[in-house]
This record gives structure tokens, sequence and C-alpha cells, in this order.
């Protein structure tokens, strides 16, 4: 599944990067994140249970590898998730630019994942995938956006 | 036939049909034993990848779990399977021989694959555990293109080969390279046909029990070949074949994929009944037939015919590449039978046919209704139409202009057909069928007057007519077992199993006749190993050709033996003796005589002697193996409307002219052409497994995968032509995966009618709505 | 476990089951009553379709708790006690509507009910009807023709 | 393909329920008609710990009628209000409705309110309420609140309705004087979810003029979707084939965020969106002027 977007954070590059390089925010960022803690400098570990509508049974053990970083431009999220109705395996590349606004700075961020679903829900789980994709995107985003606005 | 047969070619109402329709009849599923348990598999979720640990420790320990096991406890059990069909000898041939461990050991290549069996108390609990075992693979990327797959540096799937070539075949009838030069028009494409399920309404299942003090095996199996499941397990447990049963009752749709397989479920579950001296059952779910079954249909063509300018073929060039799945042990019957069926009614003096099988990270891909041959139609059909096109002749002319005529007969193809025997076709009679077609469809009205008013109004309404040949009927042989019985009735015990055909009756029907007893009165039993063990299966359009021969022999053999006995009997010669409502008599004195089942009383006598040569009771066995199999033929049409701005199609109208030599039961042949129409209309319009790279299906269950209901499939006209065979006895041909061999064809070239003018050309199937609507757009895209 | 107090083809039944229990498994396995089939277990395919209070259902898709107290016909009430099949049945045998006849117990199911409601169907209401049920073998082309049969109409 | 194993209630009374509901606090799921929850459950995508049948609660299942329109208890079986004649004469558009949603035998256990608390974009019943705009009843032991169709729909499965909350009434209002409506979807086969669903309301003034329109699209979106752009191009402007071309071009435009599926592409989706919003559009003006 490929999902690429663009989403404008009301604040400047320097503390969207912030945000996104620390895991209690990312925690509570990414939609059911039941635990998310480092285990090295760059890689998390954590526990996701995704739920929509009457799928209650999406629990993941996941992984999560930051590369790639370019502070504060680009870097590039590896995930790993495992669990009962099957697994999810990709990357997420994430571009952040600095515009300068009339009202201040903001941040345009660029972001394009491919993510790989096995398993019982890339089996019967087709018609909601995409929606559901684009629906923790959203939520995510909305998140850090409302935690940035909390912080500035 | 004796005179006077009152059952043949007539619609007789099934035997069957009345423990079906009240609940009686009983499938694999229903058996229920004391003390059963119950099983389930753990799956691979991934496509391709090595196995690095299977912990099973949490579900031993799960309350109401009596066994789990894994490779590692299947100790000398552990072998791969068997070869269920060897190649023929087709000179340069090569093959190389991959079948699947009954639990993955190293390595899993496809997804579903079996890794753990659990045994539990009920599959409630079975599936409890499923979630109790870890599974650790660490992935290698899938092969599930074709192409990709046989690219340098794809990932090996097995690996002690040096590509993922399965098999490379090439076959030759006469110089298309020389012939080439001299054509008018030579026509190429691409063409594509993707894969589908069987998706027989039940499931898989199979039950055991170990009788350890009789030291017997009872296997009930939905399986379409219980004598050769029941000698491959006997050998592969230790066992005599007499120690072990096999009982294929009623099954609810065969299809292919459930002939004899030997599927891991079918080995696991004997091996473990045994092992734990349980009852045991497993019953396949909807999401397991997904991964676990066989599949089919995955063939790319790169394809060529060579034309006149007045539209004769001088002959077609077809290279392709047939999507053999994870295994292969089903040898090369399909694109075998893809080579032979692409020849078709049509005079093709000069054919080279060439395909390489190549293994994917996919479901085993074993013969599926049709079994390969709807390529071939699709991939003739459709150069023909394209050829038409070009040359500005009409669609159903041109195929007149190449038809094989019937001073033809019999037409050797000089290629090797799937029965390791040269490709014959033994009779047929092509262009009367075609003009029937024709006929009944209107063509030329429609074409003329109907079609123009019709696209002059903005309306797409197409029409299409495709033709094909299909061999049936092959061997090796089949037996059956008549006996008259005291009561009168008659015993017909065969071994051939029942998935729908109407074994009961068709069978029924030509014992009747032989004996001249009342059709319901003749008792057909079929696929119990423990009434007859000598034979093969209902597969590949052969159940009536041969078992149906070897039935009616058996029955004539019966029907001499009342002869010679009641002649001694009545003190008549036997030449004036004649049978009819259940008793023999002598013909000009009709009420001197005696029922059948007198008779059979006396060839059973209590006192006396039997006498030297010959045999008590009236009961024969006979069996029927013939050369080759027999050539059916057919003729489709329809005219289906396409809504251009929805991509949506109408079936307007279907209909079929059939050709299937002697005809036993008209009402019964329908029925299997209805079903094979339905099933190609899911192929061509609704079913398709989609993958994604990873070799993920990504619609494994019945929301998303999409069988046709009785709002997709329209009625179907259908007509019947009768050339008989000369090879059986009574010139019977296969019908049973007629109805959905030309549908492919038919429907692309329909829809591409009803677009004409817009650049539409399909060489694919299945479509489906999206895909016609990207068609069309493409279409537009290349006009402006 | 739970008390189930259920009629199933006029006879009433006490049984104590786990809330789990699917109600095609209940009829299947618990009270032996096998006509029922099941062909997915995701409500689709309408093999195990049965009359709950008089209306069809898919029992694959519903729990047996939920059946206490309600009245349930399956397959197996369909003939007569001596086994004469009833008007449909018999239609669907002169009229060739079955070929496996895994399906053929839901296809009853929902006609019984389809043709008390609406005794004189036109063959767009009778496909209608029916494309609540997958069948493999026949194409369901003789399974409408046998539904005419069953409302008098003649086959062709 | 058997259920996990779950604690299961059964109550007499919304109270109970609701009761029930609370004690559990987030970890029971009401069980309506189940045609949705149990397929889920069966395939081990859902499983609940607490299941609340809402099967036993007859106050939950009814039709009637006052002056403000019709009220219809959360737990009425689809097939229930298909049959109605209350639903013929006073709804049509929900009538015309019904029989697209899958098949009898799901209707007969299908409700109403589960089908709207679900909230499946690509199901029938949350458009036709967003386009006839429903008020939805919500209780929980606190008492009970009414929310708009418009409100109600937050997300893919998401609604107004909270842990511990149900839908326990749908209350649609009469259809207005000179008003049309209609509903088209397609769908691969009879009774699967539509690949683009639209339903439409409208309402002709004295002149002729459209006076108000309500159109709701499925399966184009996370929830059932308001086509605000094409209502507006309609609203106050005489119907014409230009005009509603313009409307359904909005409406399969910036109205709709539809996703590619294995059935269908995005791109696809628009087009029937487009072409669907415009058939409905022609239907329901055309009703409305002979209303």
């Amino acid at each position: 599944m490929i999902l690429n977007g663009t989403f404008t954070f009301n604040g400047p590059r320097a503390k969207v990067w912030e945000l996104l390089q620390d895991p209690a925010v990312l925690a509570k960022a990414l939609p059911g994140t039941k635990s998310l803690t480092k285990v090295g400098e760059n890689s998390y570990e954590g526990v996701m249970k995704v739920s929509v509508g009457p799928m209650s049974a999406a629990e993941f053990a996941v992984n999560v590898e930051l590369k790639d970083q370019v502070p504060p431009e680009r870097f590039v999220m590896h995930v790993d998730g495992k669990g009962g109705v099957g697994f999810t395996k990709g990357t997420a590349t994430i571009e952040l630019l600095e515009i300068k606004d009339q009202a201040g700075p903001v941040t345009v961020m660029n972001y394009s994942s491919d993510m790989q679903i096995g398993g019982k829900i890339a089996a019967v789980g087709q018609r909601l995938l995409e929606s559901v994709g684009k629906m923790m995107t959203k939520q995510a985003l909305d998140a850090l956006n409302a935690e940035l606005k909390a912080r500035l | 036939m004796p005179a006077g047969a009152r059952y043949l070619n007539a619609r007789v109402v099934r035997n069957e049909d009345a423990r079906l329709l009240t609940g009686r009849a009983l499938f694999v599923d229903d058996v229920q034993l004391p003390g059963m348990l119950h099983v389930a598999f753990v799956r691979s979720e991934y496509a391709h990848g090595r196995i690095t640990s299977v912990d099973v420790s949490a579900a031993r320990q799960r309350p109401g779990v009596a066994a789990v096991y894994t490779a590692e406890d299947l100790g000398a059990y552990l072998k791969p399977g068997p070869i269920l069909v060897s190649p023929p000898p087709i000179p340069g041939l090569v093959f190389h021989p991959c079948t699947q461990l009954p639990l993955a050991k190293d390595k899993v290549r496809h997804v579903g694959e079996p890794i753990a069996m659990i045994v539990a108390e009920s599959r409630y609990v079975a599936e409890d555990a499923l979630r109790d075992v870890s599974v650790d693979i660490d992935p290698i990327d899938a092969i599930v293109d074709l192409e990709k797959g046989l690219a340098p540096g794809a990932p090996l799937i097995h690996e002690h080969l040096q590509s993922n070539a399965a098999a490379h075949v090439v076959q030759r009838k006469g110089d298309y390279a020389g012939v080439r030069g001299s054509a008018d028009l030579i026509v190429r494409r691409r063409f594509l046909y993707d894969r589908g399920v069987s998706a027989a309404m039940e499931n898989r299942a199979v039950a055991v029990q170990w009788n350890a003090r009789a030291e017997e095996l009872t296997i009930w199996d939905t399986t379409q070949a219980p004598i050769p499941i029941r000698n491959g397990l006997a050998q592969m447990l230790g066992l005599l074949e007499s120690q072990v049963n096999v009982i294929a009752p009623f099954v609810g749709g065969g299809f292919g994929p459930k002939i004899m397989m030997f599927y891991p479920e079918e080995l696991l579950l004997p091996w473990a009944a045994m092992r734990l001296n349980r009852s045991l059952k497993w019953t396949e779910d909807r999401q397991e037939n997904f991964y676990a079954t066989t599949q089919e249909r995955g063939q790319v063509h790169d394809a060529e015919m060579a034309l006149t300018k007045d539209g004769r073929i001088l002959g077609v060039h077809d290279v392709f590449l047939f999507d053999t799945g994870a295994y292969d042990p089903y040898g090369l019957t399909i694109p075998i039978n893809t080579q032979c069926t692409l020849l078709g009614p049509y005079d093709i003096p000069h054919y080279e046919s060439e395909f390489t099988a190549v293994f994917t990270n996919k479901t085993i891909v074993t013969p599926v209704r049709g079994a390969g041959r709807q390529h071939g139609v699709f991939v003739s059909e459709r150069l023909l139409d394209l050829a038409a096109r070009e040359l500005g002749v009409d669609r159903v002319e041109i195929r007149k202009r190449n038809l094989l005529g019937p001073d033809r007969f019999p037409v050797n193809h000089e290629i090797m057909f799937q029965d390791s025997a040269p490709l014959i076709y033994d009779s047929g009679d092509y262009l009367p069928t075609l003009e029937q077609a024709a006929e009944m469809i209107g063509y030329d009205a429609f074409v003329r007057d109907e079609q123009p008013k019709l696209r002059a109004a903005g309306r797409h309404v197409g029409i299409g007519v495709a033709c094909y040949v299909e061999g049936t009927g092959i061997g090796p042989y089949e037996g059956a077992r008549v006996t008259v019985e005291p009561s009168g009735k008659v015993r017909c015990a065969t071994g051939v199993g029942t998935q729908g055909q109407g074994h009961f009756t068709v069978f029924a029907q030509l014992v009747a006749d032989a004996l001249g007893v009342d059709v319901e009165h003749v008792k057909v039993v079929t696929g119990d190993t423990r009434e007859f063990h000598w034979g093969t299966g209902t597969f590949a359009s052969r159940g009536a050709v041969v078992a149906g021969s070897a039935c009616h022999a058996a029955a004539m053999a019966v029907r001499e033996k009342i002869l010679n006995l009641a002649s001694a009997v009545l003190n008549v010669p036997k030449e004036q003796l004649e049978l009819a409502d259940g008793r023999v008599f002598v013909a000009v004195e009709p009420d001197r005589g005696l029922s059948l089942g007198e008779l059979s009383a006396k060839a059973n006598p209590l006192r006396g002697a039997v006498r030297p040569g010959t045999e008590p009771g009236l009961e024969s066995t006979a069996y029927f193996g013939p050369d080759r199999g027999s050539t059916a033929s057919g003729v489709h049409a329809m005219i289906l409307e396409v809504d251009a701005e929805t991509a949506t199609v109408e079936i307007k109208r279907y209909l079929v002219v059939h050709d299937c030599g002697t005809i036993i039961n008209p009402m019964l042949v329908e029925g299997q052409i209805h079903g094979g129409v339905a099933h190609g209309i899911g192929n061509a319009f609704y079913e398709q497994l989609v993958y994604d790279e990873q070799g993920q299906l990504l619609n494994a269950s019945f929301m998303d995968y999409l069988i046709p209901t009785a709002t997709d499939v329209p009625s179907i006209e259908t007509a019947h032509r009768e050339t008989p065979s000369p090879y059986n006895p009574m010139g019977l041909k296969g019908v049973g995966e007629a109805g959905c061999i030309p549908t492919g064809a038919l429907f692309a070239q329909a829809v591409e009618d009803a677009l004409a003018g817009s650049g539409v050309e399909i060489t694919e199937i299945p479509l489906s709505p999206n895909r016609l609507f990207e068609l069309i757009e493409r279409a537009k895209e290349g006009r402006t | 476990m739970i008390a189930l107090d259920v009629s199933v083809n006029g006879v009433r039944y006490s049984r104590e089951v786990e809330p789990r229990l699917l109600l095609s498994d209940f009829l299947r396995l618990d009270l032996g009553l096998t006509g029922t089939h099941v062909g997915c277990e995701h409500g689709v395919c309408g093999a195990c379709t049965v009359l709950f209070d008089g209306e069809p259902v898919r029992s694959c898709i519903m729990l047996a708790v939920q059946a206490d107290g309600h009245d349930l016909r399956t397959v197996e009430s369909l003939a007569s006690p001596t086994g004469e099949l009833n008007p449909l049945q018999t239609a669907f045998r002169n009229a060739h509507g079955l070929q496996c006849g895994f399906c053929t117990p839901g296809f009853l199911m929902t006609l019984t009910a389809f043709l008390r409601d609406n005794p004189n169907p036109n063959d767009v209401e009778i496909r209608d009807a029916l494309s609540a049920n997958l069948c493999r073998c026949t194409g369901y082309h003789n399974i409408v023709e046998a539904t005419k049969l069953a409302c008098g109409r003649t086959l062709p | 393909m058997k259920p996990a194993a779950f604690e299961y209630f059964r109550p007499r009374s919304v109270d109970e329920a609701l009761s029930l509901l609370a004690e559990h606090d987030g970890d029971a799921k009401p069980l309506a008609g189940g045609q949705s929850l149990i397929p889920a459950m069966n395939f081990r995508l859902a499983t609940p710990s607490v299941l609340v049948d809402l099967n036993g609660i007859p106050e939950l299942g009814y039709i009637k009628d006052d002056a403000d329109g019709l009220r219809i208890g959360g737990m009425t079986r689809q097939r229930q209000i298909e049959r109605s004649p209350l639903i013929s004469s006073k709804a049509p558009l929900m009538a015309e409705t019904m029989p697209h949603i899958a098949h009898v035998a799901i209707r007969n256990r299908g409700t109403i309110g589960g089908s709207v608390a679900h909230a499946d974009p690509a199901a029938e019943l949350p458009a036709l309420m967003v386009a006839l705009n429903a008020e939805l009843e919500i209780s929980s032991t606190q008492g009970k609140r009414s929310v708009p169709a418009s409100e109600f729909f937050l997300g893919l499965f998401t609604t107004a309705v909270q842990p511990g909350e149900l839908l326990t009434e749908i209350r649609i209002p009469l259809a207005a004087e000179r008003s049309g409506s209609a509903f088209l979807e397609i769908s691969r086969r009879h009774g699967d979810f539509a690949l683009v669903g639209v339903v439409a309301v409208v309402r002709l003034d004295a002149q002729g003029l459209c006076a108000d329109a309500r159109i709701a699209l499925l399966s184009v979106g996370d929830r059932p979707m308001l086509a605000e752009q094409a209502i507006a191009v309609l609203k106050g402007q005489r119907p014409s084939a230009e005009l509603i071309r313009a409307a359904a071009d909005a409406a399969a435009g910036g109205d709709i965020d539809p996703s590619s599926d294995i059935h269908a592409s995005a791109r696809y989706r628009r087009q029937l969106a487009n072409v669907l919003t415009r058939r409905v559009l022609e239907r329901a003006f055309e009703r409305a002027r002979s209303a």
C-alpha cells in the first residue's frame, strides 16, 4: 500500500523535527500505540493496537527504526509489525520544508510510505485498507500538530 | 445398446436427488464418530521465506488440545508428495518435479502452506490454539510475476534448480517458420489469462477412523479419485491396500482440485489418527480454501497467426509462460491441454508451440474445469477476430473458411496430448454446428439490421461467436460390476466418485437399458473402495465415456448370463428371448418367462452344482480403456450490452450448440453446460485472484472473490448435435468442462464488438468493470 | 455455558451451549441435522440458510444462543414424514435444479419463504431472490426453471 | 472460521443493556443484527471480550409516525422497514433503497441501528440518513441526546456514539411538498457493497427552481459524503441537463475522497460518482416535478 501526501504544520521546522524524534510524542501520535520504548539510538519497540470499527483484534508488536537522518530536513522510518491477524512491514520517507508565512514560519511535510501488509488483514481487509491507512495517517498528523501547538 | 432401449437420450430425473433434496445425503463433514477430534493447521503468512523457528509449546499446553505436530514430529513420514501425472514422452521435454512436504520444514513457498497441525476436542479450540503457535519466518522476495521469475538473479523458489523454470516443452506440426514468409497478414499480440479458484461450494474435508482391533483404516475424503488415494495412502502408511478403505460419499462439487492430490491434510490425518488411536476430522474453511486448495489459469501468451489475404490460416506460433505455483505435482497436463486445444476446429497446417512452466510463490496449480483448454481457445479465437478485422472479413465467415471438413477425420495433429497419446480428432461435424449457432443467435440479421440501429441510438451492443474442440474421455480405464439381486433390483458398482454429474442416474440408465429394468431399480454405488477398487477417478470429462462404457459392458455381460440361464430354464434358444420390465421372456409368448429376481435366485442355487465354466449369480465385472480420448466440440454465441459510461456489462443472450457424441441424458448434459458457462462467465468478468507483489492474496473470501450469482448469469439456450465417437461402443464424448472453455474468448469478442470504433481491444481475461473502464480510458487517450 | 431452548422442525430441544457456538454448528453437531450445509462461514454463500421464525437467515453468522425461544425450520422439515418430496423439492428434481446438491438446502429454504410471500413471481424477481445463494454447478438456469415449475408454470 | 470465546449477556430492556455496557466500560460490544460483526468474529478480526446482545429487547423494534415524521427503533429489522406500508408511503426513498442492502436473509437479521452505528462507508443506510437529514437518538445511562446525521458520521466506522452508548432511535423528517428523491448504486453483484452509490432528495419551489437538495454518496470516502458543492450548484437554479451535469461534476470532484481497492480505482469511482449523480438527479427532479 502506497500512501503519499503533504501536511502543513504551523510552526518552525526545527520544532517539528524535534517532535518527530521524541518517542513520547511518537507514542502519542501513532494511532493505537500502547507502548513505545527506545531500544537503541534510533530504534524503538512497542505494541500497537489498531482498532477499526468492529475489527478489534489487530494488535501488533512493532519495531520502528529511524534511518538516513538529515536534520532537520528528512529521515526514513522503517516499521516492522507482527500480530495475530497478520504483519506489516515498510518504510515511510519524511521530508520537511520550512516556508516563511506572514503569520510566522510553517513547515510543509511531504511523506511517502510504502507498507507491505500480509496475513489475514491483507486477505480480507482489502476493501478498507487504503481508507484505514489514510485514516491512521490523518490521526497521526493531527495529533502531531496538536502537540506542536501545545509546545509553541 | 439392445433394441428397445428406452433410457438412452431420455430426460430421466435423477436417482440421487431425493437424498440431496431432503438433507439425507452424506457429505464428508457430516461424518461424526464417537470421540472424534478436530484438526486445524497453522499456515504460513508469508509467500516465500525461511522458517527460523516454530514454537508450539504454548499450544500443547492449552486445555482441549490433544496433539500438535510440526515437520520435526513426522519422522520418516516427512517426504515430498508424489508426482501425480508424469509428463508425456515429448522429445526434448524438460521437467523438474518438485512436490510439497506435508508440513513445511525449512522453507515456505506460498501463503497458506501448512507448518503445524493441531488436534483438539473441537474446531473452536483448535483455532484458539492456532494463535498460541509462534512461527518466525525470514522473508525472501516473492516470485509473483512470471517474467520476473525467470529473470536472471531472481530468488530461487527451489534452490537446487538453476532457475524458476519448472518445465520447457516445444511441440511442432509442419514448418511455421517456412510458411511465415508467404503470409499476407501476420497478427501478433500478447494475451493474458489470470488465476481463479474452483470454488466448489463444499470445501475439502477428511474424516478418518482407525480401527485398531481390525487394523483397518477408513477415510472419508472429498476426493474425485478415491482408488488412487487408497492405494497411495496404503503404501505410505505401510498398510495393505485392503486395510484401507477410502469413501468419497456425496462430494459437493469437484471441478478438478479434488482429484487424487495427496494434499497435506489427506496425508496427515490418517497418520495422526493411527498414532493417536482416535477418529479425526478436518474440514477446510473457506479462507483456507483460497490458499490450500489448488488453483488455475495464470498464463501469458505471445502468439501470432499467419494468414492469406482471404483469411485462410497458414499457421500459428505461440510462446507462453504457465504459472504452476509453488510446486508442480500435476506435471504438465494443463499447458499441454493449452497447446492441443489452441488448434480448435480449424485447419492449421503449421503450428509451433513452446511453453515454459514457471514456479511462483502462489498456491499450487492443478487442473480446474477446462484445465488449460480455455487459454488455447482464447488465443486462437482472438487472433481470428483480429485477423477478420484487419482483412475486412466477417467473424463468422473467417471461421467457416478455416473449419476442418467432415472428410478429414480422423485428424492427426502430429503433437502429443496430455494422455501421452498423439492428438487425434476422432470425429466431428463443425460447419453445421457453427451455422446452427449463428442461425439461433440471428447473427446475420443482428449484424446487418439491428446493430446499426442500436449504434445509431448510442447503445453499445455486441455479438460474439466462438468455437472450440475439446479432448475428453481419456484412459487409462475404468471398471464396473453389475449384479442382479434376488429382489430383481440391480446394483452397479464403479470406482469413479460423483461430484454432482449424475452418476447414479446415467450409469443406471445404461444398465437399465441393457437389462430391461426400470432405471429407479438400478442402484449405483460409486466412490467407495470397499465396493470397487480398480480404476482412477472422475476428471478430464471422462466419467460417462470411460466408466459409462464399463457399466454398459458389465451390464451387457450380465444380459448374456441372463439369456444363457433363462434359455436353459425355459428351454428356449436364447435368440428367442427378450428382456423388458424386469423380466426375461419368450418374445412371441410374453407370458412365458420369469422375473430377473427369480432368475437371480436360480443362478445361486442352494442344491446342485454350479456347472464348470459358469459362475454363480447374475453378476459381471467389465473394464473399458479407450486407446485415446474422444473429441467433443461446440460453438457458443452471445449478445451483450456495455454501458460505456459505467463500464458495466449486461449479457442479453447466451447460447450453446454442443456436440458430445451420443447423449445419455440431455437434461444432465444441459446442466453440465449451464454450469460450465456460469463458471466461464465468472472467469471472464467476475473472478480473479489478486496477488500483491509479495504474493499476498488480497481477496481470500467470498466477499471479494466474486462467484457469479443468478443475476449475473443469463438464461442459457442449448442445442445438441450428435456425432458419435468411434472410440467407444456407444459413441460417447465428455461434456463436463465444455461450458467454460470458450466463454472468455466469446466475452472478449462481444465486448470488443460492443465498443467497436472506440479502439478498445481485449487481450486479457478476466475483465472487470474497473479494468474495462481503464481500457476505455486508455483507448480514448490513444485517440487524442 | 448458556441454556438454550429451541424448536427445530417442530421438535423442542433444551441444550447447554458455549455462547460462541454458531447456529449452523449447533444444528449440525449438537442436533445432528446435517442437511444444513456450511460453505463460507461469512454470510455470503447462503448454503446454511434456515428459516428463523419463518424467515430465511444465515445460520453461520448467528449464534446458537440467539435461537433461544425461537422456531427454526431446516431442509429436513420439507419432505413428508414418509419421505415424500414437497412440491418445491419435486420441482427441483424434475427440472434438474441441483447437481452436487451441496448448496441445495440453502436454495430450498430461501425459496420456501420467497414463494410463500410471492407465489407468482416473474423471472426477474426469481433471479433476484436466488442471487442470495451461490451455486457452482447449475449456472442457476435450472434452479430458475425449478422455481417456475414450483409455482405452477410449465417447463419450456 | 470460528469465533474466539467471549462473555455473553442478553438484556431484556434498554436500561439493562446500557447498564451492562457501562459496567464493562469499553470492553463490551453491542450485538445488533450481527451481520457484519459475526463474520468479523468468524474471521477472528473482531475478538470482543463481552457481547451485549440487543436482540432480546422488544422495545427497540418499531416504526411509528407523528407530526414531525417517522420514528424507527434502533433494532428494527431492515426487512421490516422494507415491507412496512408506513415506510413506503411516508419515506419512499427508504423503501427504494432497502432492497439494495445485501439480501433478504441478511436484512431479516440486520437492523437499521446496527448498520447506521457500524458506519461502513460503503453501506447504504448511513448515506440514506445523511440525504434524509435524519436525527439520530443516542442513549446512555446518563440520558439521551439527539445528533443530526450530518454530524453523526465522524470517519471510518466512527460515529458520535461513544463506548457505553447505544443508537436507540432514528427519526426521519417528513418529505416536503414538490420534492423528489432517488437512489442508485453500482455494485459488482446484486447485494455486494456498492462500488459507488448516490442518494438524493431535491425540492422545487413554486417556480420550478431547485429550492433545496441533499445528495449523499457512499463508498467514496471514509464516511457517507454529503455533496456540498454539488448542492450549492443546484440551489436556486432551474434544473436542466447542463445544471445537473455541473452538479455531477462538482459531486465527483471536490465533494468526495475515494480510495482505490481491488474492485475499483479512485479514478473509476469518480467516474461512477459523476454518472450516478447525474442519473439520480435526473430521476429525483423528474419525480419532484410530477409530485
